[in-house]
């Protein structure tokens, strides 16, 4: 079956993309698997400058799920495009940077250094920062800054597709996949991590430093694909599923759902080829249950009337 | 392209350890081998049961402790819900295994090698031992909780100069550090090479007594992982220059002067 | 170890309550323990008039959750109080009514029908109905809506201990907790389901015909000890712990964060005996990780400066 | 206080089922007996594996198939995840049970009854046989799609009057449900009992007949369980009111004329 998705000018050669920041800058798990058997791969967070990160511990088990602080560490957008994106077969599989920034400014300033980068094929903005600040309301949780940072980044982007991620973590998905949607983006991806947090009863601590931390794996899949269900039919523009997804049926369903693509987090850490074959197993898996194509499969859920 | 790949394989052998058999909860799991070209002392694997499905997300990072052609041989102690259910596994089980992982502790076949192990700290050094070209020049020292024979003490005591210390009562654990000081001492003294593996704590006295003396120390890390791959950044330490850098791909053995704990 | 709680003039025998929807009226778990072992039974939702609730199907099982859309279906209030009631053991163990209603005035009502009633503990209200509408905004998700249907359910309630059930799917919880607050709650129980969903990609349909869900059981804990966590902090009212506990670890985790006292929920399903021997658990616990009282352990997480 | 309870038991045993063993993935379960002071047929246990841990929260519903004051025998179809990790309990394993819940089938000791059983429907049967004061009054039909030797089928023919057909092709379903119309227009001519057990369509069928001849009719509902105990309310059918009643305590047994399908 063909797998080629095209959206907004984003061409990927199957609907399969790794999630940022669990999947590297892609070149860890290259000993795992052919990177270009992915559609795509979102590289981790990305800030103008290096960053430390939080202290630790940054992550915990969690009931099917796991929670994680790390804060965006990372070696600053620089590093990325002169030591990473060099080394990624970018030619042959949609590579896709993540910006993370905390107001608007910085994000534009983020997108002006990629928009030039050849080997990036689109920006997803991450608005969600849900684990930096303890308590509070994050920056992406409010629609109006959600549409301010997306004009931002789109007025520096050059050509470059625009995705922006959107955090799970709001009273209406649907208004901020279309302040998002306003604000001039091509595709919304989401739902980035629930904010949770886990406690040691022994030492009396939080298993985490941050206090607060983001929750994925497949324990949050029905969070996230009802969040995808609402953003699809908020908004015009594409959408891109995650969350959760742990096999080629958890993939379909956010298809199914009207998601144009997905991006599998957590499920890289179950094992590291565990994003390589999943397309073909999508395919396999679309036969088996009589698809025509997957145009035809996606967004065919049928709804109560 | 490389040595590193994951693989569903087979269990072979679940085997109690010790002479005490479970009382410690050790255990010596055998995998098969998946087509490694080799792997060096030090260096572990994440392992994960195929059926743990779901829940348990994470595979659990092991040192490899010894290993041929056919088998891998894993030494592990059931402390929390993933090593107990890795203990209830019997042969032809499935399990995902990558590996070899991380770096490895420094070989000088003729300098004077001085083992430190913490308890289940241990299982590295079979395999070290194995492969030493020079025995001789390896001492063995073994810090313990639990009664010697719950551990896979002899295993590395036949081939090496052994000894060990029960921690038993508050005052033994001040015994300990006193020898540890001493050989630490020793080694420096005599340029020879430290190389630990155990508890955070027990780590941290190695760490000071190379410092207080001179002494050539690696220390292997037990950081929580979730990947094993360098790519989740949550096993982070941080190195010598107060940067936070990935225990699995960075370590998990590092000199003890080049990392803070 | 002594394991009372006594808050705002509600007295448990100990801090073990059951959630309302999972236990029925009590009588359903009769055979499988002593009622009286347990702190409080919050009976299932009551409305004005009897309610069908939704179609089938109305569950589905998720990794380490579940999904339920009941749609608050129940015999009514008139039913609870002449039937149910009568037979539960209320002198022993404080039962609570769980009080549905879609607008404040229908809220003063039911809590004017349940005031006089020597047997009703406490009245819980539950402003969250995630399941009803799909898709939009439950008017629980509002604080303005929050602090009314509070100060309307406190006029008519008597001299009754009113809890205020919250819903986490909103963008600030700790909003919603003060807005129930300052309507005169005595205490409030967190968290409700969480928004989810469910599809099935071989019928193409929603695996519940309501299509949105409310998600439960141990994939939620993370979320449900975070919203307790900043609830406590947000408020100087006591707070109850509902969410995932399967455990009597669980418990005491809610209990750590400063709760006052649990609601066990979808445990019940795994178990009808369940929740009987759990406060007798979390004693025993509590003794070994060296607790010298429930009031020494209580919200004495230490936090990072 | 009360016939129910719930308890951890053993596993006894796991046994293939049928002279094709595996094939149909059906198999036996034998559990320890807690203690019941009795059981009626088509009444059902709650069972889950303490092995499930907290993936997969819901125990699963199965009939009582047979039982004495040692052990309960359930008859179980592999069909998904709960059920195939069932078929791979070992003796020894630990299970928690609650029950005997819901109702059971009408018993008239002199009737002349027909069961009809879809598939694994059969399971309650073999009590109904055991337990039944003349077997020779009872007659039971099979419709089943997999070939007959996956069934438990030779634990029932062997003492009632049996027939059973095999659903292969489509038009074998035209035959089976011919053969149901008259069977059924003949119990209802004699006066006598028709009781059911299998998937939702077979048992629409037998509802339409029993209506369409004025047969007196029990089917027994497959509904998906989440407590098992009435509180839930995920189990729920339409009774001839149109109100929604709870299967596990309601159930699983309905008048056919008083239940919507
Ligand atoms: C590189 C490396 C090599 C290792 N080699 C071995 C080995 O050869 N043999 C062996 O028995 N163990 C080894 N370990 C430790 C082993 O991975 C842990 O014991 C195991 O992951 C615990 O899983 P669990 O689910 O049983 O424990 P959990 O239930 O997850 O935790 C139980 C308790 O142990 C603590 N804990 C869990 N993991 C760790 C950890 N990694 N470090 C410190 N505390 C932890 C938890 O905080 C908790 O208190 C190694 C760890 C690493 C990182
Ligand atoms: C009162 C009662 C008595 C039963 N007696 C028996 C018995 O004696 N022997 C036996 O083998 N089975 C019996 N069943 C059915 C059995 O409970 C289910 O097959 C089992 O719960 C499926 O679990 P699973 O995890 O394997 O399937 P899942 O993975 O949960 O589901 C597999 C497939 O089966 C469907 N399914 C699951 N449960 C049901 C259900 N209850 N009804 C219809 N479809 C379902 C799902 O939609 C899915 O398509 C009985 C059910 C009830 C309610
Ligand atoms: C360890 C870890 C690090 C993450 N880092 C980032 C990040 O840097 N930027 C980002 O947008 N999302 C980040 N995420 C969120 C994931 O990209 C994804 O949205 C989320 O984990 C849900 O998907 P999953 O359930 O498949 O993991 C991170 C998630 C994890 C688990
Ligand atoms: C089947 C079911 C029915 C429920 N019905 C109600 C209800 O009527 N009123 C209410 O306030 N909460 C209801 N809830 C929510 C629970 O009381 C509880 O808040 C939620 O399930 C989270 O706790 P848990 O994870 O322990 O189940 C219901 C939950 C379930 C699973
Ligand atoms: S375990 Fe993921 S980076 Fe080390
Ligand atoms: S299974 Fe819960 S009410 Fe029937």
């Amino acid at each position: 079956m063909d797998m080629q998705v095209n959206f907004g000018g984003l061409f990927l050669k199957n609907p399969v993309m790794t999630a940022s920041g669990t999947f590297g800058f892609g070149l860890e798990f290259a000993p795992y698997g052919d990177l270009k058997r992915l559609g795509g791969i979102v590289a981790k967070g990305l800030s103008l400058k290096p960053r430390e990160g939080n202290p630790m511990p940054r992550i915990a088990e969690t009931p099917c799920g796991m929670l994680n602080a790390i804060g965006i560490q990372n070696p600053g957008v620089e590093h990325f495009v002169t030591k990473a994106l060099p080394a990624l077969p970018w030619k042959d599989v949609a590579v896709v940077a993540n910006l993370y920034a905390c107001d608007a400014e910085e994000f534009g300033e983020l997108a002006g250094v990629l928009a030039g980068e050849e080997g990036v094929a689109a920006l997803e903005v991450n608005v969600s920062c849900p684990n930096v600040k303890e308590g509070g309301i994050a920056f992406g949780q409010d629609p109006a800054q959600i549409g301010r940072v997306t004009e931002a980044v789109k007025k520096r982007a050059g050509n470059k597709h625009v995705m922006v991620k959107l955090s799970p973590n709001v009273t209406d998905i649907a208004v901020c996949a279309r302040a998002a949607a306003e604000g001039g983006a091509d595709s919304l991806s989401l739902i980035n991590t629930l904010s949770g947090m886990a406690v040691d009863i022994r030492n009396r601590k939080p298993r985490i430093a941050n206090v607060i931390a983001g929750l994925s794996g497949p324990a949050i899949k029905p969070v996230a694909l009802r969040c995808v269900h609402q953003a699809v039919r908020a908004v015009d523009i594409p959408v891109v599923g995650i969350g959760g997804i742990a096999s080629a049926e958890d993939a379909l369903e956010f298809l199914l759902v009207g998601a144009q693509a997905v991006q599998v987090g957590t499920a890289n850490f179950l094992r590291p080829d565990f994003a390589f074959g999943l397309a073909d197993e999508m395919a396999a898996l679309l036969e088996t249950i009589g698809a025509a194509s997957l145009d035809e499969f996606r967004g065919s859920l049928q709804l109560p009337l | 392209m490389s040595l590193r790949n994951c693989r569903n394989v087979k269990v072979l052998e679940v085997s109690p350890v010790g002479q005490s058999k479970t009382a410690g909860g050790f255990f010596e799991l055998r995998l098969e081998n998946p087509d490694w070209d080799g792997w060096k002392p030090g260096q572990f694997v994440m392992i994960r049961p195929a059926s743990w499905e779901l829940d348990m997300l994470w595979a659990r990072p092991f040192s490899i402790s010894s290993g041929d052609k056919a088998s891998v041989s894993l030494l592990i102690q059931a402390v929390g819900r993933g090593t107990r259910r890795i203990a209830e596994l019997r042969p032809g089980d499935t399990v995902a295994m990558w590996g070899p992982l991380g770096n490895s502790f420094a070989v000088e076949p003729d300098t004077p090698t001085l083992l430190l192990a913490g308890g289940i700290g241990i299982a590295p050094f079979r395999g070290y031992v194995e492969q030493h070209p020079h025995p001789e020049n390896l001492a063995l020292f073994l810090a313990h909780r639990l009664p010697l024979d719950c551990y896979p003490y002899e295993l590395l005591s036949k081939t090496v100069s052994s000894r060990c210390m029960l921690e038993a009562k508050p005052s033994d654990l001040n015994c300990i550090i006193d020898t540890m000081r001493e050989l630490i001492r020793e080694y420096a003294d005599k340029g020879g090479l430290v190389l630990s593996c155990g508890p955070t704590p027990f780590m941290r006295t190695v760490q000071r007594f190379a410092a207080e003396f001179g002494a050539r120390a690696q220390v292997s890390l037990e950081n929580r992982m979730a990947c094993g791959v360098g790519a989740c950044l949550g096993c982070v330490t941080k190195d010598g220059e107060g940067h936070h850098v990935q225990v699995c791909t960075r370590g998990p053995v590092f000199w003890a002067d080049k990392v803070e704990l």
